[in-house]
Formats: structure tokens, sequence, C-alpha cells
């Protein structure tokens, strides 16, 4: 049925498209036609192939050569040589390295590994409403296996040894958790997996949740099996409405086919899942204030210890981990400890899902192993910075983490080195800045945050982080003084060493990394009263071109303070001591001679 | 309705699974029907996926196409929502990116019917297990 | 118990496993300062929400400050309570905290008697280098307690004594973050609220964000109106409490000083509560006899267990939260009202003066007291029969004001006739005395026997629910007690339920009955001064002649001359009332 | 006495989502769910009644209310505009379009219009980084809003 007996590739991603993509499209059409192969050849633009400093990028289906850095003028060789003599222009073959990472490419003809989905193995290729499709591709073949093969100690032990850590921001190792909370005796224990993603610029566990819903419910029965408990609870956001729905069908289905509830797998085992909904409150992301939500109290941390692998829900021992954490465990359980522990670094296995966003080209989720560098995921991943701006600053781990620069970009992104470089890996928001934003203002959006979500039950974190906003406030109105500067450092750091709970305790990172990172710009502000971004409307300055003014009066007009004066006819004048920088002349003026500086 | 108890009971799932597809009531022959999947996340429907999903489903029928259209979660594309996969007989899936009514019509044209492709293919850019 | 041996400012000390850095430092003379943290040993009342972050210390090998007042002592730890970083951080936390909180130390009620101040003294805090926003709410006044919770630091005590301890439920914290304070639900006034201003919350308050009416004015005005008679009467706890206000240890009796510190202050009469008390024995008494005859004979008409009702906080609380059973406690009004209801006639006629002109005060260790004699149905003709309660702080406030040396002053007696009082009475200051005082009483009008042993030591005690038999003469009685409103709500609900085992129960909204009452001077978390006071209560029943209710020489003559015998027409009249429903009702539109 | 008044079916309701979780305090937070789910925001009277019903005091209640933003004591416009304010649309100029919608519809976060028509909030991550800044009416998604757009996207709703 194909028209067309060969395909060629035109990466049209923003980068090659930068890079003269089009152009080579084009020339690429041109010499088609010029050999009368337009009706037997096509060529097709296509998205990012996550190759962007090698582009513009061709690939010649189907036999999946694939050509990097291509010009227009070497349109015509691939035409004349690799189409009409069925030979590969050599010079245009990517370096060694790349090319073993073509030549094993396997399922697809648009393959590349600098991505590997293990937390999001099903996201986007079952459908999350069908518990049929799960078991198809493997799925509660872990928990078959957990409950007839091995004891509690033995699956603990494959979670210690996988070298598993939470993913929701803290790190601990999985296996030693589940240890903790299997070894106290109780009555009662509790399975809770906190899917309260709250992080601004985060939907990896939404994500999961929407795309692979069952592969939380195995894990949840895994460590249910593991620790003794027979009842499952799952922290979720009502914001989530999508996900609270597939999460539902997928809990009906497991127990419609008899993989919750009663001796699952004639083991003997019970098991069952019930929902808890958030209300709208970050802090409860902090598991014991996660745990006094599903309470049904107000979401306040508590002093721990207690963990709540000793003295969780309802005052039982219970085990906490968040949506993506769980999702690791039946790959690891299926395909083994080691298998996952050979992926990653030294100290962090496996892989990491991000939400990528901001300024940046392809915004979306993304999984990549551990150790992957902050360029990789920035620049080959996500395609580089959108319309082809300055890369500034990338800020992980939401408003606990920091943002870290260019100078970190080759880091290698793990838990202790976002820790060392003073960020962290949080929950896997990461976001991407361009010369654009104005790092003061990024700092002051954090903290704004985190006023809001404090919980107000320590008083470093309820007056401390509103002072912090207010100092930067100042700033970023040119109201700052260098000890404003002193003042942000001493009470950052004793926020984050006296907070109560997680969010306290890393709530004035964005400051103090900006701070470490960024001080030429807080000085700018407080010394130079300049934002070099622009984006700080106090230190802004309204002024007319005396050339472009026509004296139409206007501006002068609808001014709401008065602040500009001039003849009818001849050049206006903004007094800067008036103006409120509302910027309606600016709105009215019909002839650009508004400036903004 | 299957009450799974043994390893066996799981395997037989997966592999009927794999023979034959049922959708509201007719069974299809995996091997020889069009398989489409469509991204239907949150950010997916907020970008229209629902109303794409919906096209498909009317048009393939009208147009006499045996094809088969299922929800699947995020593909990770949120640049180009809405995203879809077409896997045609055969063949590798192909994923689509930025699809809304006119671009799903142009698919079903050009790739379904005549194996054309067309602008707009995401490049799969990961490996999976 | 397992010891854990630990290093302290290079201290070194073993202590038992399971204490906090805070209690193990304290030991070893080491007073780490705290702000939240609240603990009335022996009460079963800790505050410990780990909130204000005052009494961080450096634990070696630890990433942050610890909260000594919640961290457990481990094996080998290393403390640190005076390194430079803690001393920042405890600093800069209390310039943190001073920064929300008003800069009206000098108008503020709680001056000289504020935790915060303290503190801030303590830690030698010079300036508030971090100014910014303060929160600002509206200020409410209720017929007992002020909030004024710009002044609130969310330590939490109150809302744990609401809550936990009382179970009243007025307060809780509402909103969250900076905006976070505590009140009662969408910051409705208090006198709206089911609040029963038992003033625990008062009691706790570190600052001036809780603190109780202040009537001293009006009292200061009566006494300057040459057309008023005015007379006081003083409860039993005041005198237990009042010397602590002066520098004296907790514990001293001052009744002497205290009635001659009243002589000097203008009253006309200084009267004694404790006659309230030991005509409420001879009503409640009289009424429990009644009844339990009644019962024992078959009727099933008559309610047991019968409940004291002479805690006005602990009458609100069962009208708010259990009006079904508003025909269980006592109709026997509280010795104030007694006291108020026959000073206003009894004594306004011997005195050949209008009630009118008859002003009555009260010295009560409690707030409620102030609402109380508020009640529309304690005045006649809109005449209250109380016309002012001052709590033991405002009185000891007024004797400063008045330039008066208490510890100079003589002692002095009450006048009569309504100064005389009993043993019993006296006991009516502590959990568990009101209960004795009856079985005394009780005892020698049901068996017509005298009794041997005056002190039933099984009725005493601290713990928030006791229960003991008494043997009259043949019969059991079965007697209950409950001292803070949370025990009481357990009783209640046995009574409810139709579980209750008891013939009579005593309940005092106050942890420690009077003695703990809400209008003390403040422990400020201390709880061997309420211990201490306790004892004082004793004492003074040890050192009294009479020792019980029906004995007293001017009650009976009160009854001979003036209301004929307990339960009389008179005395309903007078001497009893009857309770409502204040629980929260649901109208259908 | 604090009077609380209802009509009946809805104190029937009340008391019905209550029973289907057993009266039981614990599950206050999805009783508060479920009322507002049907009542649209939770006024004191609703509060009363589920207090009285899960038997924990109206302080707790509000205290519970008061701390979680989702839960609204104001009833929502006919048209609920939220802007999102995660870090995403943030960087992408959520906080102009918000500016812009403030002046619009001339009332601040949290308040609706005189007519009841529009109600303005906002929201932290709905998820949909991908189409920053996101504006949300009702349940429908605008994406890659700017500020010149506002209008338009209010005039969608004029004339319904």
């Amino acid at each position: 049925m194909a028209k067309y007996r060969m395909h060629l590739l035109v990466c049209d991603g923003t980068t090659c498209h930068a890079s003269q993509s089009e152009s080579v499209k084009n020339a690429l059409q041109d010499c088609l036609e010029l050999n009368n192969l337009e009706n037997e050849v096509k060529v097709v633009s296509t998205g990012c192939f996550g190759y962007c400093e090698k582009g513009p990028i061709v690939k010649v289906l189907p036999d999946n050569t694939l050509y990097v850095k291509v010009k227009p003028g070497d349109a015509e060789e691939i035409v004349k040589e690799h189409i009409l003599n069925g030979q590969i222009v050599k010079r245009l073959l990517p370096t060694e390295s790349v090319a073993q990472v073509y030549a094993s490419e396997g399922k697809t003809p648009f393959f590349d590994k600098k991505q590997i989905r293990i937390a999001l193995r099903n996201c986007g290729f079952i459908d999350p409403e069908n518990i049929e499709e799960y078991i198809a591709h493997d799925g509660y073949q872990a928990l078959c296996k957990c409950l007839t093969e091995y004891t509690p100690q033995q699956v603990i032990d494959i979670i210690k040894r996988s070298g598993l850590r939470g993913r929701g921001g803290g790190g601990f190792p999985t296996g030693l958790k589940w240890e903790i909370t299997a070894k106290v005796k109780s009555d009662q224990k509790y399975v809770i997996c906190n899917a309260d993603e709250g992080d601004p610029g985060a939907f990896m566990d939404r994500s999961i949740m929407e795309g692979d819903p069952h592969s939380v419910i195995e894990a949840m029965a895994i460590n249910g099996y593991c620790t003794g408990a027979n009842k499952g609870l799952v922290y979720i956001r009502a914001e989530y409405p999508l996900a609270v729905k597939r999460l539902k069908v997928a809990i009906d289905q497991a127990r419609a086919y008899g993989l919750l509830g009663k001796n699952i797998f004639n083991s003997g085992f019970d098991f069952d899942i019930e929902l808890r909904y958030g209300a709208g409150a970050f802090v409860c992301g902090e598991e014991t204030a996660l745990i006094h939500s599903m309470e049904g109290k107000r979401g306040e941390p508590t002093f721990k210890p207690p963990f709540p692998s000793e003295h969780g829900y309802l005052g039982k021992p219970s085990n906490v981990n968040n949506v993506e954490t769980y999702a690791n465990v039946p790959v690891i359980i299926n395909k083994g400890a080691d298998w996952f522990a050979s992926i990653g670094t030294e100290k962090s296995k496996g892989s990491k899902v991000f939400a990528l966003a901001g300024k940046i080209n392809n915004v979306g989720l993304i999984e990549v192993p551990m150790g992957t560098t902050l360029r990789d995921v920035i620049f080959k991943i996500g395609g580089g910075i959108k319309g082809g701006k300055e890369f500034k600053a990338v800020q992980t781990g939401g408003p606990s983490g920091g943002c870290l620069t260019s100078h970190h970009l080759d880091t290698p992104i793990d838990y202790d080195n976002l820790i060392a470089a003073g960020s962290m890996m949080g929950s896997g928001g990461m976001i991407v800045m361009d010369e654009d934003d104005c790092m003061v203002s990024i700092a002051k959006f954090y903290l704004g945050f985190t006023v809001d979500e404090s919980c107000g039950k320590c008083s470093p974190c309820r007056i401390g982080n509103k002072r912090l906003y207010e100092i930067l406030d100042k700033i970023t109105k040119g109201e700052g003084t260098m000890e404003d500067l002193t003042k942000l450092r001493n009470l950052s750091e004793v926020i984050k060493d006296t907070s109560l709970c997680g969010l306290g305790q890393t709530s004035p990172n964005p400051v103090l990394s900006t701070l470490d990172n960024f001080w030429e710009e807080y000085v700018e502000h407080v010394v130079d009263k300049k934002c070099r971004a622009g984006s700080c409307k106090g230190l802004m300055k309204y002024i007319i071109d005396a050339e472009a003014c026509t004296g139409c009066t206007a501006c002068a007009r609808a001014c709401p303070v008065n602040a500009i004066s001039g003849e009818r006819k001849g050049p206006h004048f903004i007094n800067q001591e008036i103006c409120i920088k509302c910027g309606t002349c600016m709105e009215k003026c019909k002839f650009n001679a508004v400036l903004l500086q | 309705m299957v009450h799974v108890k043994t390893i066996e009971d799981l395997k037989k799932i997966k592999e009927e699974f794999g023979k034959r597809i049922q959708v509201s009531g007719k069974n299809f022959d995996p091997e020889k029907v069009v398989q489409i999947k469509v991204g239907l996340g949150t950010s997916g429907i907020a970008s229209g996926a629902k109303e794409v999903m919906n096209f498909l489903r009317d048009e393939l029928e009208k147009r006499n196409i045996e094809a088969l259209v299922t929800q699947t979660g995020d593909m990770g594309y949120s640049y180009a929502e809405p995203t879809i996969e077409v896997k045609l007989p055969g063949q590798p899936a192909v994923v689509f990116g930025k699809v809304n009514i006119k671009k799903a019509d142009e698919i079903i044209e050009r790739y379904i019917k005549n194996g054309e492709l067309i602008d707009g293919i995401l490049p799969t850019n990961y490996m999976t297990i | 118990m397992e010891l854990v041996k630990l290093t302290i400012d290079k201290k070194t000390l073993e202590v038992e496993r399971g204490t906090s850095i805070l209690n193990a430092a304290r030991k070893v003379g080491i007073e780490i300062p705290t702000l939240c943290y609240l603990n009335l040993d022996g009460l079963n009342i800790e505050n410990k929400p780990g909130g204000c972050r005052i009494c961080v210390v450096e634990v070696e090998g630890r990433r942050n400050l610890a909260p000594a007042c919640a961290t457990e002592v481990t094996q080998g730890m290393v403390v640190k309570t005076n390194s430079t970083r803690v001393l920042n951080a405890r600093r800069t936390v209390m310039e943190l905290i001073l920064s929300d909180h008003p800069f009206d130390c000098l108008v503020c009620p709680k001056s000289g008697n504020c935790e915060l101040q303290s503190l801030a003294h303590r830690l030698g805090i010079r300036d508030i280098p971090y100014q910014g926003e303060q929160s600002t709410y509206r200020k409410d006044t209720s017929p007992s307690i002020i909030r004024d919770v710009d002044k609130c630091i969310l330590c939490r005590r109150c809302e744990m004594m609401c809550n936990e301890i009382q179970t009243v439920g007025a307060l809780s914290a509402i909103n969250r973050g900076f905006m976070a304070v505590i009140a009662p639900a969408f910051e409705m006034n208090l006198e709206k609220s089911p609040c029963t201003y038992c003033g625990q919350c008062v009691a706790v308050c570190p600052t001036g964000a809780l603190t109780e009416v202040d009537h001293t004015r009006q009292v200061i005005t009566a006494l300057a109106d040459p057309t008023k008679t005015v007379i006081v009467q003083t409860a039993p706890a005041v005198r237990a409490a009042l010397g602590e206000e002066f520098g004296l240890e907790p514990g001293t009796l001052v009744t002497g000083k205290m009635v001659s510190a009243l002589r000097e202050l203008g009253f006309d009469y200084v009267f004694d509560t404790d006659f309230g008390a030991d005509l409420t024995i001879m009503e409640e008494g009289t009424e429990l006899l009644d009844r339990l005859t009644k019962y024992l004979g078959g009727d099933r008409n008559v309610r047991l267990p019968i409940l004291t009702s002479c805690c006005p906080a602990w009458v609100n609380f069962f009208e708010h939260n259990f009006p079904e059973l508003k025909d269980v406690p006592s109709t026997a009004r509280s010795p104030q009202q007694m006291f108020g209801a026959i000073a206003k006639t009894y004594f306004a006629n011997q005195l050949g003066i209008d009630r009118k002109n008859l002003v009555v005060v009260s010295i009560m260790p409690c707030l409620a007291k102030k609402y109380e004699c508020q009640r529309t149905e304690f005045s006649t003709d809109g005449n209250p029969d109380v016309d002012f309660s001052l709590s033991t702080r405002e009185l000891a406030n007024f004797i400063k004001l008045a330039n008066i040396d208490f510890g100079a002053l003589p002692e002095s007696d009450f006048d009569r006739p309504l100064g005389e009082s009993t043993g019993a009475a006296v006991i009516f200051g502590t959990t568990g005395g009101v209960i004795e005082a009856a079985v005394r009483t009780a005892y020698e009008l049901y068996t017509k026997k005298p009794l041997a042993k005056v002190d039933f030591e099984e009725l005493r005690g601290l713990e928030g629910i006791r229960a003991a038999n008494v043997d009259f003469d043949g019969l059991e009685l079965r007697i209950g007690i409950a001292h803070g409103l949370g025990n009481a709500r357990k009783l209640l609900e046995e009574v409810r339920d139709g579980k209750s085992q008891y013939h009579a129960i005593e309940i005092m909204a106050c942890p420690g009955g009077c003695i703990g009452g809400g209008g003390q001077p403040l422990h400020h978390g201390d709880a061997s001064i309420l211990k201490a006071r306790q004892k004082a209560i004793y004492m003074e029943d040890q050192n009294k002649t009479i020792r019980k209710s029906h004995e007293n020489p001017y009650i009976i003559q009160l009854y001979k001359e003036f209301l004929g015998h307990p339960l009389s027409e008179k005395a309903h009249h007078l001497l009893h009332t009857h309770y409502f429903d204040k629980s929260t009702q649901i109208v259908i539109e | 006495m604090a009077v609380i008044k209802l009509p009946e079916s809805k104190v029937q309701q009340l008391k019905d989502i209550c029973k289907s979780f057993n009266n039981d305090k614990g599950e206050l937070i999805n009783v508060l769910h479920k009322a507002q789910e049907i009542f649209g925001y939770l006024p004191a009277e609703v509060q009363e009644v589920v207090a009285k019903e899960l038997n924990i005091s109206i302080a707790q209640v509000y205290g519970v209310v008061s701390f979680y933003s989702f839960f609204s004591m104001v009833p929502k416009g006919r048209f609920p505009v939220s802007i999102c304010l995660g870090t995403a649309c943030y960087v992408r100029g959520a906080e102009k379009v918000l500016d812009e919608f403030r002046k619009q519809l001339n009332i601040q976060v949290g308040e609706s219009t005189p007519d009841g028509r529009f109600s303005l909030s906002c929201l932290r991550c709905v998820g949909a980084c991908g189409l920053a800044p996101v504006v949300m009416v009702g349940e429908k998604v605008y994406g890659r809003v700017a500020p010149e757009d506002v209008k338009g996207i209010i005039n969608e709703y004029a004339n319904l």
C-alpha cells in the first residue's frame, strides 16, 4: 500500500530549526524533484530527536540511517549517493559512540537511549483502565512471585539490595524503611501511598497514576505483604480528578480479578486499598502532616521520632512511600535487584522521572538514569532553551530546592550531588530559566509559595519565611540594602536549622542557592538599583523618547498620578519621583515613544 | 470474571490479550488491524485529546477502516500534546504530536490509508524495559 | 529502667531512657529556656507541640538543631545548649516571634507576669532586626475572658487545655501559616462559642493574648460611693494562693492578712464564701439524701447519681454538651450565689437597707464566676445577687494599687454572721472537697450518728477520676469524683448511657479543683504550686474547730430565723436554680 | 445558643453524607469534600451540621476548613476562573495574566463579581505545564494564555 519507497525525516525540533533544518528540508525536496523522485521519496519533518547539538538531523527510512549536522549543501549528495546509488554518505554519520547507540536500536525506527523508562514503563503505552493490558505487560507477576515464592524478609532484602531510595525527595533507602515497619509488632499496620504531589511544576506522580495505576496498587500490596499490613491508603490530591478516577477504576478491577481482597494468589494474604483525599495543602506531602490529614485533622506535622513506621496512621505502624517509589517496585521484583542496581550511580540507583518545564523547548515528562547530567537533560532531551535565549538556571526540588547555574550543567544528577550543589532532588520538578528571569524574583516566587503553604505551627517557618519574603520584596522594589542581604543569609540559615518539618528546613534553599550562585544579581538590585532581567517593575523606569514624542498629550491625560508634563506638540517628560510605574502611558502612546528602561 | 489465583492465570490473560482484542463485542486480530492509542492524560485532555479520540473513532468507522482506538496515559511529550500513537499492521508504531482534528484527518488519509509519513512525527527518544 | 549515658555541655550524666534532653539537662542544673512547652506533673497535662523552637540545642551528628523538650536522649548523645550556633538560632527565633508581637508591653495586662517578656529579658534581646507585617485580629470580650490574639504566639497551650483536657472545643487553631491563630469557629466571639469560661486557657497563656475581664474599677467606684454598703465574700481557694502574688511560698495560708487587706480596701463587711459553702452542703446534702431515699424506696422518677453544681464552668459545660441530662445535677446554687441571695435578702434586712444599696463583691479563684453572677436568673428586678466577681489575681493587683504592704498586715477575722464557716466549707477549694463535706453532713443526717473520723482520705488526691465507697452504716454510698472537664465528660457519658454506678458525683471544671482555677495566680507550668495549695486547704480544715457544715452555728441560726429547713419553699426560691439547653440547635427552615 | 437555619432537604442530605462515612470523625475531610460538591461551598451552617453529626467541635471543623485551600466558605461564581501559579506558569508570565483578569473583572483573588458570574482564584500546578501559562474557566482549560487573550476569554462567557 505504501506509495513511497523511502522517507527522509528531517528534525524540525526547535534547535534544529534554528540551525537551518528548514533550508535542509527545502534543499532535499528540491533535489528530489530535480531527480524526479518526489513521488517515490517523501521528506517529512519531525519533532526533536534529542540530539540538538548535532543538528540538523536527517534520518532515512526504511534503513534507519542517521545523518547529523546536515547542511543544505549536503542535500544533493544524500539524494544522489544514498537514494539513487544506495551508498551511505559516511562523512555525515555521527561519531562512533552515537553510531553505536543507533546501531543497537531495536523496536522503533526513532530510537535513542538517553532516557530509560522504568517507573514510566507502561505510561503512555497501555490503557490504564484495562487491567488485562497491564497483566499483558507482566503486571501482577511480581506480586504473585512475592506471595508464592518469597518470604517477606526476602522481598525486603531484594528491595534493599536494589538500592532504591524514596523518590519523594528525601531519598531514604526504601528497603530499610520497609524493614523498620515490618519489625514493629502491631495488630494493625498500614501501607500509605503519598500521592499529594504538591510541588508547583511537577506532574510525575499524576502521570503515573493516570497512565499506570496498577503498578502502584501492585507495589502497595507487595509492601503490605512485607510489612504485615492488610490495608492500603492512597492520599491523593483532590485537584487530580482524572488520577482519582483511574485509580478507582483500577482498584475495582483489581478486586474483581481477586488481586485485591481476601487470600490473594491463595497465599492467605489479604489486602485492600482505599483512597483519601487531600484538600490543597502542600505541607501534607510531609508524612506526619499527611497522616494527620488522613485522620481528618489539620495537616500539621509533628516532631519525629516517632516515625510513621512506628507510630503512623491512627497510631499504628505505617509505611509511607510516594507514587514513583512504588512504581519502581514491581520491576525490581521481576527483573531483580542486580539489574536495577546496575543502572544509576554508586549511591543513587535506577532512574528518576522529571517534569521538565519552564523556558525549555520540549516541555514534558522524562525518565533518565541516575547520573545523567543536567546538560543532557536540558539540551538534549529538553531541546534547549526556548527562543534561542541564554540558559541561566535550572531549579530542581521545587520550593525545597535550589537554582543551579551553567557551572552545574555537567553535574550528574543524583541525590547526593544535587544536595552538594545546594539544591535537592525533590520529587522531580525541573524548571529551566533563561536570561529574562530575575533570580531575586524567582527566590521571591518560591518564598511566596512557602508563606502561603506554611502550616504555621513552628515560629521560624511561620514568621521567618514571611520576613524572608518581605526582605526579598523590598529588594525587588529597589529598596533593599546590603544589610538586608546579611539578614537574608542569617535568617535562611536559622530557619533551616530550627524548623519543625521538612518544609521549613528546606524553604530557604531557593534564597540560599540564589545568594550563592547569583550574588552579583542581588548586589545589582541593592546597590545599582538595576534588574538585569528587566522583570522587577520597581527598578524599571518609564521614559519618553523626545525624538519620537509628537506631543499628542495622550499619555499625560491618561497618567493617573499626573507624572507627565510637557507642552502640546512638544516632547513630554515623566517625573520619576511621582511615577508609579503602572505602564498606562506606554499603552496609550501611539508612536512607541514611551520606553521601559 | 476471571479470578486470578496462580501465575498460570496471569500468563493466560497475557497470551489471550495478545491474540484477540475485543471492542464492543467484536473480535479483532491484532495483526490485521490498525491500532491507535491516544494520550489521555490531564495535559492531553486539556489540549483537546478527547475530541481527537472521538473524531478518530467516528471517522475510522465511517471510512471503513478496521481500527482499534484506545486511550493511554501521558506519553511524556507535553510540548506536543495531543499525542497519538499509530501502529499499522506489521509496522513499527509511530507517534504523532500536536494532533488536532485536521491533523487526525491527514493521518487517516495519508498515513493509515497510504503509509505516507507526514510532518509532526515524534521520535521516541527513550528506551523502555 | 534502662539508663542512658550522655553529655550535656561537657557534663556527663545518666538518665532513664525516654527522658527528654530538657529534663536531663535540668538534672545537672542546666535550665534550657522554653516557651510553648508546659508540663503539669501529676495532672497528666502536657503541651509539647515543639512549635516555638526556643529550646533548640545542638546534638552532635545531627544535621539541624533539636528541640530539647521533644527530643529523647540516646546512648552516647553529646548535647550543646549554649554553642554560638544555638545562641544565634535561639536569639533569631525570639527576634522573629517578637517581630510579630505588639510592642505595647508597658500597658499590657500581663506586663510583669509575662513569659514572653521574661524570656526576651533573659535572652537579652535589645532590638528586633526583622521588622515586617504583624498579624492583627479583632479584640474579643466576653463576660469573663478577653481575647487579644495579636499577642498570640501560637504556643497552643490554650488549644490543648480547651480541647484535650477540658474537651470544651471552643478554641482551635484556624487558618494556616502567618495567618494561623487560635480562635473560636468562624472567629466568632467567645460568648457565642461553647466556651464554659473555665479560664484554663487564661491560666496557661504565656502572654497577654488571653486575660480576664477586669472588674476592679467598678469595685473601686462602688467602694467610693457613700450611698452603698459594700460587702465582700472570699472563696476558700483564694486564701491558699493569694500569698504567691506577694512573694510568699506557694501553699502559705494568708486568710488573716487577706481579711485585713480587704478591710483596708474599704469593704464594709468582710465575709466568707465558705458560709455559702456550708449552706450549699445543707441544701445539696439534703437533696442527695432525699433523692437517695426515694430511689432506694423504689421511686424511679428520681434520677441518680446526683451531680454537684457548685462549679459554674461545669454547669455551662453540661448545659452546652449534655442538655438532655439537665435534671440530673443538684439544683443547689453555687456557694457564691447562695451567699449573694442570702446577703441581699436576710442580711440587707438585718441592716435595714434596700438590696440596691448593698453591693456584693466576690473574690474568686475563678473566671466563670464573673459570668455566673451575670446570669439573669440570679438577679431580682435587674439587681444581681452578686454584683462583681474579682479573681485572686485582680485582688492582688488591687491590694498593690492601694499601696498596702501585704506582708506587714496583721491577721484578722471575718465579720459575722456571714463570715463564720467550717472546715467542710474550706475544702470546697480542692477536688474531692465538696463531696467530702457533703459526706460529713449526709452521714450524720442519714445515720443520726456522729462520725468517728472526719477525714475521708479515700476521697482525696489528684487522680483525674476517682471512685470510693463510703459506708453509711450499712448502706454503701458509691462516690465518683472528676476534675477537669474532659474527665467529667467521661463520667457524664456513663450517666447518659445508663452505665454509671455512682450515687453521687463531684465535678470540678479545673484540674485540681478551685486551687487550679482560671483566676488564680499563674502557676507557669509548675504543678508543685497546685499541690502546695491543696495541702494548705486541708491544713486550714484541720485547724478549724468546727468541721461539719451542719454544725455551723450561724447556719443553724439562718434556718431558724429565715429559711425554715433545707429544701423549704423559701430555700428553693433563694438557694436553688434550674438549667438551660445551650446546645447548638439545627432549625429547619 | 447557636441556631442554624437550613432547609430540611439540605440537612437530610448532609446527615446522609455523614452517615455514609459512619459518622466517623476521621472522615471529616471526605465529608467536607462531599458537602462542598453538593453545596458548592461550605457555609457556617453546613459546618455546624457536620460538627454535630460527627460529634466534634465546630471550632475543630472550622480549623480544618480554614486550613485547606480547597475548601471555601464563599460561593464561587457561575464561571470560576482559576489561574495556575505553578512555577512553569509563573516563569511563562502567569502573573501578568492574573493581573489582567483582576483588571478586567475588577475583583481580587478569592472574590466574585457582584453579578455572581465570575470568581477568581489561584491554583497550584494543574500539571499542564506544557501549556503554560494555564487558565481554567470551570472545567475548560486554556493554554498558553497571554494577557491580550484575557478579554476574549471573558467575552466567551458574556452571553451565557
